[in-house]
């Protein structure tokens, strides 16, 4: 954790995005400082969720640009049209192999020249593709240089430090709690193929380790006991909690809640509060979450932002946003503000 | 236009031969049991070539007796999901193998499975005898070789090889008139064969080949080809492959483009008489002027005898390979015969009787003897053209030794 | 499912509606130009019956998400109901000159096949797939190529091994003159018959309440179950209109060739399932597309001399397709996981 | 009944309980007293009328190289939850593989042992061949590509003629062989049997410690919830296309096996209905597990292509006069067709539905340290 560097933890600039013709968030200016437990609120349709997905990779900004930790982590992408080029220029041996190929079919070439040169184009053929799929780092700073950038994907974000939750919880539902733990430490695991075929020394100690630390994950959200409960038969307010503990197994640097609180009791309301305040205290994580209930968002935020019709229309303390007229007009309506 | 076949029939003559098998005795009397093993894809399209060759097989194990012995036939059926399936043949191969009553087999149909079953046959030195398979690379050459390992030759067959039916057919149609062919294989082992060795013999002697294509068994639709077949001016078509391949469908196909009146080549393929199913059966008046050819000679004496024989056994007309199927049984059943003469009946004597003596066979095709790699030695293509809703024969072409 | 609407970000296409029509006419265009009028036929016709095949894969697909291999078996069996009722129960022996009678026969025909083939579908849907409702998804799909072998090797036991030759009703020599090529009238009824059922199948779907529960349990089966539509009466009636379609293209694949045989299914089946999926898998409207572009991939093949490639080739374009649009042409449905 | 199934299983509960923790073992020792006790077996009425000891062995080979494809299919099914239909190309490329290197028709000999590794690594690269376009397919979509795949080999494979010699395949390939110790022949099945039940074992091995480790994870949660899997930081790419890789090359291993068993491999042989036998034993034995799985492969075979194919056979040695008139070949299909209905209706989940793994975890220790 890098907490010694000072600067928001996520910087948004003129961030945008439109469907079509709609446009969902309009140029949105955004910081999360250090630390902090910050909100994104706003009446329905205000686009809330879509900035939220832009943050979590989900969906490309159309403009604007995401900065995480002072470094930048997303753009929207560039250069669309040139990047046919770098699927064609790397296929091209291939497709000269494969004509060299179908002309020896009618010509007299041997046998082992002709397996040997299909191949040869099959190797230059999957390379290309996978070049294309996979793109590793070092490949995308290769395309950058003739202008194309490609919108990261979710799980870029992860390595990034950037972990979330969904509104709908979304676990593994056949998977045990603990394997949903281990999932969410996928990207500090390193054990590949083979090592997982050959079980290497390295693999067991490492598998050892993950285990020992999902199991004091899940203490941590108060799930100890159930690790082998698969997660479908947990109750509704502890997969919600198991969902935070796998999106904190990753060791984020910010942690997106989308909803934490939706669909719970008082009780368990206050439990959740709680915990994210660990989360923060404990854990050095900052966080940021969407949330209807403006009891839990005025307990526990640092900030506030407010979000309608995709325009930013007030952020600042949780005392400020009580009072902001903007804000009181867009949840209740115009001339409402007047008369609260 | 029949609608159900007489099923049931099959049936009965596998209650015949159950019966006639059961009758003599059980397995006990080990010694006394010889077996002959029928091996062929008898499920799915490939029954309805194979069929009749099984059929005729066991109708000439069912006639045969011999002196203390009970002769009895034991089926097994090699076809997967409705095709031949090489894996299966050779299995069943291995079970005849390790059933010490089987001294010889029938069988297999396709090339395919001869490839893969006459390894296993030739380590086991079983004789087993083809009705169809025409591939020439089961026996000759290093092919050949290859598959027999060195052993002595344990397969034989009584199809003369593609390398003369395709050719005599092509020889026979540049005779005819034939200038611009069009060819169409079934892209089958078969088919495909055949439609090459035609199309070499065809350029060689100066025709010209119009277009070539494929299309696989299954193929339902011939109306694109025939069209193909329309544009490129042919003068005459040839079609490699069965008749459930589509033969009479693309016949069809070309009345419907309006090339009914070309002459139409095929090879053994689609001469399968004018019953139930048949190439002439299905395409009707649009069979008129077709060809086909057979690796056999056309006046065999005992034909009319043994279509008697057949109709009587299973009610229909011996058509097809029933004829290759009862010449085969009754090879192996001579074979057995004369080991039982020597007094000693094993595998080793029974292949020996019928491969290494050089004997003729008087059979159902005829006197049939087989060279040193097992082909039949009676290499006579006979041709045949379709008049008047039947096959007719036009002439004979003998390859000689 | 919901996977699919969050990543897949949907712009929305303003000229939509206008670029299919032009496409289609263009696409046609082409192909008349390349194929030449004979071969445009072929196609078109071998198209409409692999689009009534494909519409009863699509439906099933759309409602209960089951990739019904037993259809194309349906669609063989189709073939023989109308080859015994034409020859059987008609007494048809070969073309009918007279055209009242004719278009009686063929009415008659058309009629009772449907009718025989729903009630076909109906009985495997009830037996075969109901029981399945809450099971793995690939349950079904094996009681579906169970049900594929029973069905092809009962009709191969009733009917024997080979090819089975169908009364030609339509007169093969009825044709009319397009541009100095003869074009058979045959061909231009299997195209009318087959374009008028996928017109009234559209009809039926978009204008009726039933099509309308058809279409609303194909997006939401238990939303519309609270909704009050009866999951297993619309499932039910899917089934009895996708196999009774079936059994039309049964009627028109014999007409047309004038045979059957019981292995036809297999092939047939593999064409409308690729032709369903091409078309975007559970839209009717991109079954029958997905099935005329297959028609004219495979006679454009077999034209230009590449039968034996045709197979290939239509699924080498298929996969490329699928690449560069992951939906099918017209795809909405996207499937959720095995 | 499942309390009887219990009552017997009590006594072997501390068996369990150690081949659980020490799995590989437990495999071992149950594949190897399986290949001993299946050939007894065959010596016992009503197996011994069926068909020769010799014969029954081979069945088994076959059988045992079906039970490796399933399991190798279960990767990418049961695991991955990627629809596959056309998995029997891999098989395909394999035979071709073994059978390009190893015959009279391309005059080469190479030794079979490295063809096996061979095989797999052209397995491997044609999974991710197809993988790749494959990735952005969801459900169905990808179901036709793959099934798209399983077509476009054989027709390639019997139209590439000058490479593959076309539809007629390539047949005397060379049987495997150790030498100077033993060659294996056609009519003696036991060495490929030992063969056979070597590589089973060692499939399987691996396949459940790939089932455990931190792949095997990755694909349950895709398979469970893709999204969710990728906002864990799952490169959910690279995890779909080691699924097909790993598919595809046991595949290709065990296409290498059944090339040198029987020693032709042709276009036809690997056609869609293997694809659909090799499902078909996925979903009926229990998709996601891997004895399930497998047995449900030996299970089909045997059912298919023993049992259905001898029927004529066995109902004549129980001599009832009745059924002996009745030609089973006749209705062998219709058997199965029927069989496979009735088994899915009667056990949807598959015959060994897929229990969650439930391993034995450590007893909990919580502190030093505490979260980092």
């Amino acid at each position: 954790m890098s907490a010694a560097k000072g600067g928001p933890m996520l910087r948004a600039r003129g961030v945008t995005r439109k469907f079509g013709g709609l446009v969902a968030v309009n140029n949105v200016d955004f910081e999360i400082p250090r630390g902090s437990i910050s909100a994104i609120i706003g009446p329905n349709g205000a686009g809330k969720t879509t900035f939220f997905n832009v943050i979590a990779g989900i969906y490309a900004p159309t403009e604007g640009t995401i900065e995480l930790d002072g470094k930048p982590l997303i753009s929207p992408p560039t250069g669309a049209g040139r990047e046919p080029i770098l699927l064609v220029l790397p296929t091209i041996p291939f497709i000269a192999l494969a004509i060299y190929f179908l002309m020896a079919v009618g010509g007299d070439t041997g046998l082992v020249e002709g397996v040997a040169s299909v191949a040869v184009a099959l190797l230059g053929f999957v390379g290309a593709l996978l070049l294309n799929i996979v793109r590793p780092d070092w490949y995308n700073r290769l395309i950058k240089r003739i202008g194309v950038t490609r919108p990261a994907r979710p799980n870029d974000m992860v390595v990034a430090g950037l972990a979330r939750t969904f509104q709908n919880i979304r676990l593994y539902k056949s998977l045990t709690t603990l394997e949903n733990i281990l999932v969410g430490m996928h990207v500090h695991l390193h054990a590949g193929l083979l090592g997982a075929l050959f079980k290497t020394r390295q693999v067991r100690e490492e598998e050892a380790a993950a285990e020992q630390r999902a199991r004091e994950l899940l203490a941590f959200v108060d799930l100890a006991g159930m690790e082998n409960e698969l997660a479908a038969n947990l109750p509704y307010g502890k997969q919600r909690l198991l969902e935070i503990a796998r999106a904190i197994a990753s060791r984020p640097k910010l942690l997106l809640l989308d909803e934490p609180a939706a669909g719970m009791n008082p009780k368990e309301t206050e439990e959740m509060t709680a915990l994210i305040r660990r989360i923060r205290d404990e854990l050095g994580i900052t966080v940021l979450l969407i949330e209807h209930d403006m009891r839990v968002v005025m307990g526990i935020s640092d900030y506030i932002t407010v979000l309608d019709h995709g325009e930013k229309i007030a952020e600042g303390l949780p005392k400020a946003i009580r009072t902001n007229p903007k804000v009181i007009e867009a949840y209740l309506g115009r001339g409402a503000a007047a008369g609260h | 236009m029949k609608v159900l076949n007489k099923k049931g029939l099959s049936a009965l003559a596998a209650v015949a031969i159950l019966a006639a098998a059961c009758g003599g005795s059980t397995a006990s009397t080990a010694g006394k049991t010889l077996t002959i093993g029928v091996s062929l894809p008898l499920n799915g399209s490939s029954l309805a070539s194979a069929g009749p060759a099984r059929d005729g097989a066991l109708l000439a194990i069912k006639e045969t007796s011999i002196e203390g012995y009970t002769l009895k036939a034991k089926v097994l059926d090699h076809a997967k999901e409705g095709a031949h399936n090489p894996d299966q043949a050779a299995a069943d191969m291995l079970t005849f193998v390790g059933d010490e009553t089987v001294v010889a087999v029938v069988g297999p149909f396709n090339s395919a499975s001869g490839k893969a079953q006459i390894p296993v046959s030739s380590e086991a030195g079983l004789l087993q005898c083809s009705p169809s398979n025409t591939a020439p690379g089961l026996t000759k050459g290093d092919d050949g070789a290859a598959l027999r390992g060195g052993r002595a030759v344990n397969y034989v067959r009584v199809a003369t090889t593609d390398d003369l039916q395709g050719p005599a057919v092509a020889v026979y149609a540049k005779k005819n008139g034939a200038a611009k062919i069009y060819i169409l294989d079934s892209t089958d082992a078969y088919g495909k064969g055949v439609a090459d060795a035609f199309e070499a013999q065809f350029k060689k002697d100066g025709g010209t080949v119009v277009g070539r294509t494929g299309l696989p068994t299954g193929t339902t639709d011939f109306s694109a080809v025939a069209t193909a077949a329309k544009a490129a001016d042919a003068d005459s078509i040839f079609y490699g492959g069965v008749t459930s391949d589509g033969a009479p469908l693309f016949r069809n196909a070309l009345a419907q483009a309006g090339l009914g009146a070309l002459p139409f080549y095929g090879a053994d393929g689609i001469y399968d008489g004018t019953g139930e199913g048949s190439y002439v059966a299905i395409a009707g008046a649009n069979a008129e002027n077709s060809y086909a050819s057979q690796a056999a000679i056309e006046n065999i004496p005992g034909k009319d005898a043994f279509n008697t024989k057949f109709k009587a056994e299973y009610g229909k007309d011996a058509e097809g390979y029933a004829f290759a199927g009862y010449a085969c049984a009754q090879i192996l059943v001579e074979g057995i015969k004369a080991a039982v003469t020597g007094g000693d009946v094993t595998r080793e004597t029974v292949r020996a009787a019928v491969v290494d003596k050089g004997s003729a066979f008087e059979t159902v095709l005829g006197a049939v003897s087989f060279d040193e790699v097992g082909d039949t030695t009676q290499r006579i293509i006979s041709l045949y053209k379709v008049d008047g809703g039947a096959w007719k024969f036009v002439e004979e072409i003998n390859y000689g030794n | 499912m919901a996977a699919a609407d969050v990543t897949s970000s949907s712009s929305s296409r303003p000229f939509a509606n206008a670029r299919l029509p032009f496409g289609i006419f263009a696409f046609l265009g082409l192909a008349l130009f390349v194929l030449g009028i004979d071969q445009f036929v072929n196609a078109l016709t071998l198209g409409a019956i692999y689009a009534l095949v494909a519409l009863g894969y699509t439906m099933v697909y759309g409602i209960i998400e089951l990739i019904n291999f037993a259809h194309g078996d349906v669609f063989m069996v189709g073939s023989f109901v109308a080859m015994f009722i034409s020859s059987s129960l008609l007494g048809n022996e070969g073309a009918i000159t007279n055209i009242p009678l004719l278009a009686g026969s063929v009415l008659v025909l058309f009629a009772l096949t449907i009718g025989v083939m729903a009630i076909v579908g109906a009985l495997i849907e009830r037996l075969a797939y109901r029981p399945l409702r809450r099971a793995p998804r690939l349950a079904p799909l094996i009681t579906a190529i169970g049900v594929s072998f029973i069905l092809q090797n009962v009709i191969q036991f009733f009917f024997g091994p080979t090819i089975v030759t169908v009364p030609q009703l339509v007169p093969i020599e009825w044709s009319i003159e397009v541009s100095g090529s003869r074009v058979p009238l045959l061909n231009i009824f299997v195209i009318a018959a087959s374009v008028a059922l996928m017109f009234a199948l559209q009809l039926f779907i978009s204008r009726t309440r039933t099509g309308r529960a058809m279409r609303t349990t194909s997006m939401d089966r238990d939303a519309s179950s609270l909704m009050g539509v009866d999951i297993n009466r619309t499932i039910m009636i899917t089934f009895l209109i996708g196999s009774g379609l079936a059994g039309a293209a049964g009627v028109v694949h014999g007409l047309y060739y004038g045979n059957t045989s019981f292995n036809l299914g297999f092939q047939s089946g593999l064409k409308a399932f690729t032709a369903a999926v091409l078309g975007g898998i559970g839209n009717t409207a991109g079954a029958a597309l997905g099935g005329f572009l297959i028609a004219f991939i495979e006679v454009g093949a077999s034209a230009f001399g590449y039968g034996r490639w045709g197979g290939a080739v239509v699924f080498s374009l298929l996969v490329i397709f699928l690449v560069f649009r992951p939906t099918g042409l017209l795809g909405s449905h996207s499937g959720d996981r095995a | 009944m499942s309390r009887i199934v219990d009552a017997v299983n009590a006594p072997f509960a501390p068996v369990r309980a150690y081949f659980r923790k020490h799995r590989s073992l437990g495999i071992f020792v149950g594949v190897v007293l399986l290949s001993v006790a299946l050939p007894l077996l065959t010596r016992v009425p009503p197996f011994d009328g069926i068909q020769s000891t010799n014969a029954w062995v081979n069945a088994f080979t076959t059988a045992a190289i079906y039970a490796m494809l399933a399991m190798g299919l279960n990767v990418v099914i049961g695991f991955a939850g990627l629809l596959d239909l056309g998995y029997a190309a891999f098989f395909a490329l394999g035979g071709y593989t073994y059978a390009l290197a190893a015959s009279p028709f391309s005059g080469i000999h190479l030794p079979f042992w490295p063809m096996l590794l061979a095989g797999g690594i052209v397995g491997a690269i044609f999974g991710v061949l197809l993988g790749a376009p494959t990735l952005r397919l969801r459900g169905d979509y990808l179901a036709i590509v793959t099934l798209g795949f399983g077509e476009i080999v054989p027709i390639t494979l019997m139209n590439a003629d000058k490479f593959t010699d076309g539809v007629n395949g390539i047949g005397g390939i060379d049987k495997p062989n150790i030498p100077g110790i033993l060659q294996f022949t056609l009519i003696n099945p036991w060495p490929m049997y030992g063969l056979v039940v070597v590589l089973f074992t060692l499939i399987m091995i691996m396949i459940y410690r790939l089932e455990d480790s931190r792949l095997g994870r990755t694909w349950d949660a895709i398979r469970e919830d893709e999204l969710a899997a990728e906002s864990s930081g799952v490169n959910t790419v690279i995890a779909k296309l080691q699924a097909f890789a790993v598919g595809a090359s046991i595949a290709g291993i065990v296409g290498v096996v059944n090339a040198a068993k029987i020693t032709i491999v042709t276009p036809d042989q690997f056609r869609f209905a293997v694809s659909i036998s090799a499902l078909a034993a996925v979903v009926l034995g229990g998709m996601g597990n891997t004895i399930g799985v497998a047995t449900g492969a030996f299970i089909i075979y045997l059912f298919q292509s023993i049992l259905l194919k001898q029927l004529n056979t066995l109902v004549e040695n129980f001599n009832i006069p009745i059924l002996n008139q009745i030609d089973f070949l006749e209705f062998q299909y219709v058997l199965y067709g029927i069989v496979l209905v009735l088994m899915m209706l009667k056990r949807p989940q598959g015959i060994f539905p897929a229990r969650r793994r439930m391993r034995e975890f450590a007893p909990l220790k919580i502190g030093k340290g505490g979260l980092k």
